[in-house]
């Protein structure tokens, strides 16, 4: 009893949404975030409704499918401005007012009218484990086996201060709400700090989505500032705004400063600079863009988590597409990733 | 005595809110493709649980010497007034002395990520 | 069964600030993303919360179950044990602790182990990653803070929070101290991760230690973070802004309008400032404001000598 | 409550530590081991101060030099893990038998 | 005073009990924070001896200790979480033996000998007389403190952080040569004479 009415108060509150953003998806995306029935969520684990727009790869389904069942039950999915991959069963097409459809699957989820979607992976660990190694755990000795389905993490050299301790190495993205959608990044960590670097697919192009303003706004939200790049963001949706209130915004909340200079530099442009030249560009100012070329994979080892971060939404999405030169010998790796 | 049963009571309540805050929810086991860590879609190859490479471990051990300080610093606030000029240049030379360690911490660059 | 009264009012006061703060918190996004407030900015609180309460929680593989399950539960007693040092009118307190500012420090270090600990125990590289980050600068903000607490208990010659909040019958601490309250704010922003101070569960993290946290787990450690807000902001008025001292109203009620400020300073910092990277703020911390911190005790103890 | 009580405690205290710093074989978790024991060693400081120096301020002075001499051994002992970890990667005592000579 | 001693027991049990764990939990960070459950149940312990001030004190301190403790043994132990039960001990049968009779006959000199009964005045400002002791007698104990901790800070920075005088510690950290091309200055390592 208690439980429903529970539901039913949260029925009126936001539809957490997951978003999933493929080929030309990332501005409408942006501006459906804008509506005050949505809000998106930065991990599946906060959201009730998995959200794909646009096309996305087919080498993306597996993580697509991971991502769904990461998802808390109730559950479901909506495709918009795409149609459903096959091997996605319980998929709803949306077409015109997504705010609107997502408002509904959501309150029908909370009344139970919508049943809540099944795993599309199978319920199975990693590595089969019960039963295993010596105690039942699946592992052995002290490091060895896959206790709980999966092996531990190595130790391994270190760029910084040559304590060689575990390397934590593993694949960040395609989806993952900080990077640039579609980018899948193989990263070998030490600590926070990115000991090495592949890129294993090339983010989404996106035709629409890369005024100044909106660049701005994607690199405010890693920095903390969530309220101001949503403004800035119904600024590049309305095309029209007060820019004053923008640049207070900008300047009293220090994200200048927060950003260590000569991060991220190519061709002499640190992304301080890029994030000045932006706002320039913004404000109608001329300036000229930035011609220097460079690989992601050669800026990012040697940075703290954070700076890697910022670097990784520092770039016109044209300029990142050249940036990202996948791997071609790293195919056979793919596999690992889902 | 009274003091202590009300930090207790409080603590009591505190605990119970807390648990009883997560006995809600749906009932129902996680799913194993569910219990997988988040990392946008991708698979974790190995466990998060390593030897962690903590870039501060320096910054730490300056940290827990140079905490010591309060110890004497909390007794010494209460009887400040009532000892005067004393107790200010005694203190004043017990922070200069520790100071001179956290200046050297600092040129040294443990105060950034090693 | 007197003694029982400041309990209730200790949880009522966490209760209802913790739903202002919420609320607050909403207002003050809503106002930086230029959306129009409405008065239904106040149930949206209630409405989130309840939508975690009614899904699933789910587990990671081989978490730290305890330690999950324990972490926000901890951090709801750390909020309250902080705040039973603090009175709400003369002799209205739940403890008066001769060493009132050293339990509140206490408090303050223990924080930093109950974060730790959440990010720990999902067995997760985000939530990892955020909780190591936390601990370096949570350890230093609590460093600070510690010196600032010990200048406002100078003029006090106690450790106890009532004997401070009585020496500040004719000037509050904060005109004493000014950069004082700035310090203490920011260790307020430090305890409650939040904006500029928030390592555990940022946004460059997709929600840090949080990260995996869903359903009522993720309800319970909101609402731990938003009590702990809430003792933050009774400690601060008790402390740098005179507690129940005040002209006109009765002490209570000052004391709950002083609370309500810091609240609204904190939310507003929240959203307004940005995040240093953490080496950076690091640097900060000890280079900068340790000496601020330094300085400040100083000027007071001097202050306090020859006026006194 | 009792002092003999509150030393006994803090003798199953030392023992338990004596055990640890005794048995384990790496150095953190030795270290675990004397913490323990000097908890020992504080509860007893303590329990001497409350029941039989009537509140002598130098017991809880006393008190205040142990925790010292824990911050110090915490920090000296783990800065020399550090150290010897980056030069041979050893984290036991056993793999430090160069020491020896 | 019945509640005051169902108190100490409660809290006496835990303190030996989660010392104990320390030591048979597999995840080095219980391990770390069980130590610190130890460390808070003797610091209250000490808040029911009429000790307020060093009670609370050594909850704050230990728990940032044992905070940075955590923090290197997760870093520097094997297996850290435990995913694989474990059992590293050496001599494992005398060590239990010391621990054992150590605690017995400590017992026993306790229950054997005269204790002195002295009892401390709760209305004593304990707080107060720490203070003026610091400042007056014990001076030069709280200045010799200083001096320690920042022997020790130092030595902690010399000994932790790879950052040597001339480079990275672990490579040699040599300083340059007084002349172009030379033989790094200063005393030349004994075994390279």
């Amino acid at each position: 009893m208690a439980v429903s009415g529970l539901a039913r108060l949260a029925t009126s509150a936001p539809a957490a949404i997951y978003p999933v953003v493929g080929k030309d998806g990332l501005a409408a995306v942006e501006d459906l975030s804008l509506h005050p029935a949505v809000s998106l969520q930065p991990t599946p684990r906060h959201a009730s409704v998995l959200l794909v727009s646009g096309e996305i790869r087919r080498g993306d389904h597996p993580a697509l499918r991971r991502l769904h069942d990461q998802l808390p039950h109730p559950r479901a999915t909506l495709w918009w401005r795409t149609t459903p991959a096959p091997g996605f069963p319980q998929a709803e097409n949306v077409e015109g007012d997504v705010a609107r459809a997502v408002e509904l699957v959501w309150r029908q989820l909370m009344t139970g009218e919508r049943r809540s979607e099944d795993n599309l992976l199978p319920d199975e660990p990693p590595a089969a484990w019960r039963g295993k190694g010596d105690h039942g755990q699946g592992g052995e000795g002290m490091m060895g086996g896959k206790p709980y389905g999966r092996p531990m993490a190595m130790t391994d050299e270190d760029q910084r201060d040559g304590l060689a301790l575990d390397a934590y190495t593993a694949c960040f993205g395609p989806f993952l709400s900080v990077l640039p959608p579609g980018l899948l990044l193989e990263l070998t960590l030490q600590g926070d700090v990115v000991q090495s670097a592949k890129v294993l697919r090339a983010p989404f192009a996106q035709a629409v989505a890369d005024e100044p303003l909106r660049r701005v706004a994607r690199l405010l939200r890693p920095l903390g500032l969530a309220g101001a790049a949503e403004r800035f963001q119904r600024t590049a949706a309305a095309q029209t705004g007060d820019l004053k209130i923008l640049d207070r915004a900008l300047r009293w909340s220090g994200a200048l400063h927060a950003i260590p200079p000569g991060l991220g530099e190519i061709a002499g442009e640190d992304i301080r600079a890029s994030l000045r030249r932006w706002w320039e560009q913004a404000q109608g100012i001329a300036s000229p863009a930035s011609l220097g070329d460079g690989r992601l994979v050669d800026l990012l080892p040697g940075l703290e988590w954070s700076e890697a971060i910022l670097v990784a939404n520092s770039f016109e999405y044209d300029r990142l597409l050249r940036l990202c030169p996948p791997d071609r010998e790293d195919d056979g790796d793919q596999e690992d990733c889902s | 005595m009274v003091d202590l049963a009300g930090i207790l009571i409080s603590s009591i309540a505190a605990l119970a809110t807390g648990l009883a805050l997560q006995g809600f929810g749906l009932g129902g086991l996680s799913s194993e493709p569910q219990k997988t860590p988040y990392l946008g879609g991708s698979d974790p190859k190995v466990h998060a649980w390593q030897r962690y490479h903590v870039r501060y471990y320096s910054m730490t051990l300056l940290f827990i010497a140079f905490e010591m300080e309060m110890m004497f610093m909390y007794p010494w606030a209460v009887v400040f007034l009532e000892e005067g000029v004393k107790a200010m240049v005694e203190m004043g030379m017990f922070l200069a002395i520790l100071s001179i360690g956290i200046l050297y911490g600092w040129r040294e660059g443990i105060f950034r990520w090693q | 069964m007197s003694a029982a009264v400041p309990i209730i009012v200790l949880f009522y006061v966490l209760g209802v600030g913790a739903w202002l703060a919420a609320a607050l918190d909403r207002a003050a996004l809503k106002l930086m993303a230029g959306r129009p407030l409405a008065a239904a900015t106040m149930a949206e609180p209630w409405r989130q919360g309840d939508l975690h309460l009614v899904r699933q929680r789910i587990w990671t593989e081989r978490p730290d179950a305890m330690n999950w399950l324990l972490a926000p539960a901890l951090y709801l007693i750390l909020a309250a044990v902080g705040m039973s040092v603090v009175p709400f009118a003369p002799g209205f307190v739940v403890a008066d602790l001769d060493a009132g500012i050293v339990l509140w420090g206490a408090c303050e270090a223990l924080t930093v182990v109950v974060v730790f600990l959440h990010g720990w125990s999902a067995n997760a590289p985000l939530p990892l990653i955020g909780a190591y980050r936390y601990v370096a600068i949570g350890l230093s903000a609590m460093l600070l803070s510690m010196f600032v607490l010990i200048a406002a208990a100078l003029p006090a010659e106690s450790l106890a929070v009532s004997a401070i909040v009585e020496s500040q019958a004719s000037v509050w601490n904060v005109v004493r101290q000014p950069p004082g309250l700035l310090l203490f704010l920011m260790l307020g922003l430090s305890l409650t991760l939040r904006g500029p101070f928030d390592y555990a569960d940022a946004s460059d993290l997709a929600g840090g230690t949080s990260a995996e946290d869903s359903g009522p787990a993720r309800a319970a450690w909101q609402a731990a973070r938003l009590a702990m807000l809430v003792s933050v902001s009774a400690m601060t008025s008790a402390v740098f802004l005179g507690g129940y001292h005040g002209p006109w109203l009765p002490g209570p009620v000052w004391m709950l309008v002083k609370m309500a400020g810091v609240l609204a300073a904190l939310v507003g910092a929240t959203h307004m400032l940005a995040r240093l990277p953490p080496a950076r703020m690091l640097t900060l911390l000890w280079t900068v404001l340790l000496p601020l911190a330094f300085l400040v005790l100083a000027l007071v103890g001097a202050e306090v000598l020859l006026w006194k | 409550m009792t002092l003999a009580a509150v030393l006994i405690v803090s003798a199953a205290l030392i023992g338990i530590g004596i055990y640890g710093a005794l048995s384990q074989q790496s150095f953190v978790m030795l270290m675990m081991g004397l913490e323990l024991m000097l908890n020992g060693v504080l509860l007893a400081v303590i329990g001497f101060w409350s029941f039989g120096l009537g509140g002598a301020p130098e017991g809880q002075l006393l008190a205040i030099v142990v925790m010292a001499v824990m911050a110090v051994e915490m920090a000296i002992g783990f800065a020399l893990v550090v150290a010897v970890y980056r030069k041979r990667q050893a984290d036991m005592t056993e793999s430090l038998t160069t020491l020896r000579r | 005073m019945e509640v005051k001693d169902l108190a100490f027991f409660v809290l006496a049990a835990s303190a030996v009990w989660t010392g104990w764990r320390v030591f048979r939990v597999d995840s080095m960070v219980r391990a770390s924070f069980s130590l610190m459950l130890s460390f808070i149940a003797v610091g209250l312990i000490m808040l029911l001896l009429a000790a307020p001030y060093i009670g609370i004190a050594t909850v704050f301190m230990m728990a940032v200790e044992m905070m940075v403790m955590a923090l290197f043994m997760v870093m520097f132990m094997m297996n850290p979480a435990g995913l694989n039960p474990m059992w590293m001990v050496h001599q494992h049968r005398l060590a239990a033996a010391t621990g054992f009779i150590t605690f017995a006959a400590l017992t026993i000199a306790v229950l054997l000998s005269d204790l002195p009964g002295n009892p401390v005045d709760p209305a004593k400002p304990v707080i107060h007389d720490l203070g003026v002791e610091l400042l007056g007698n014990s001076m030069l104990i709280f200045e010799t403190a200083g001096i320690t901790l920042l022997a020790t800070m130092v030595g902690t920075v010399i000994l932790s952080s790879r950052s040597g005088r001339y480079g990275p510690a672990d490579e040699g950290s040599l300083p340059p040569p007084l002349t172009p091309g030379g033989r790094p200055a200063g005393r030349v390592p004994e075994d390279e004479e």
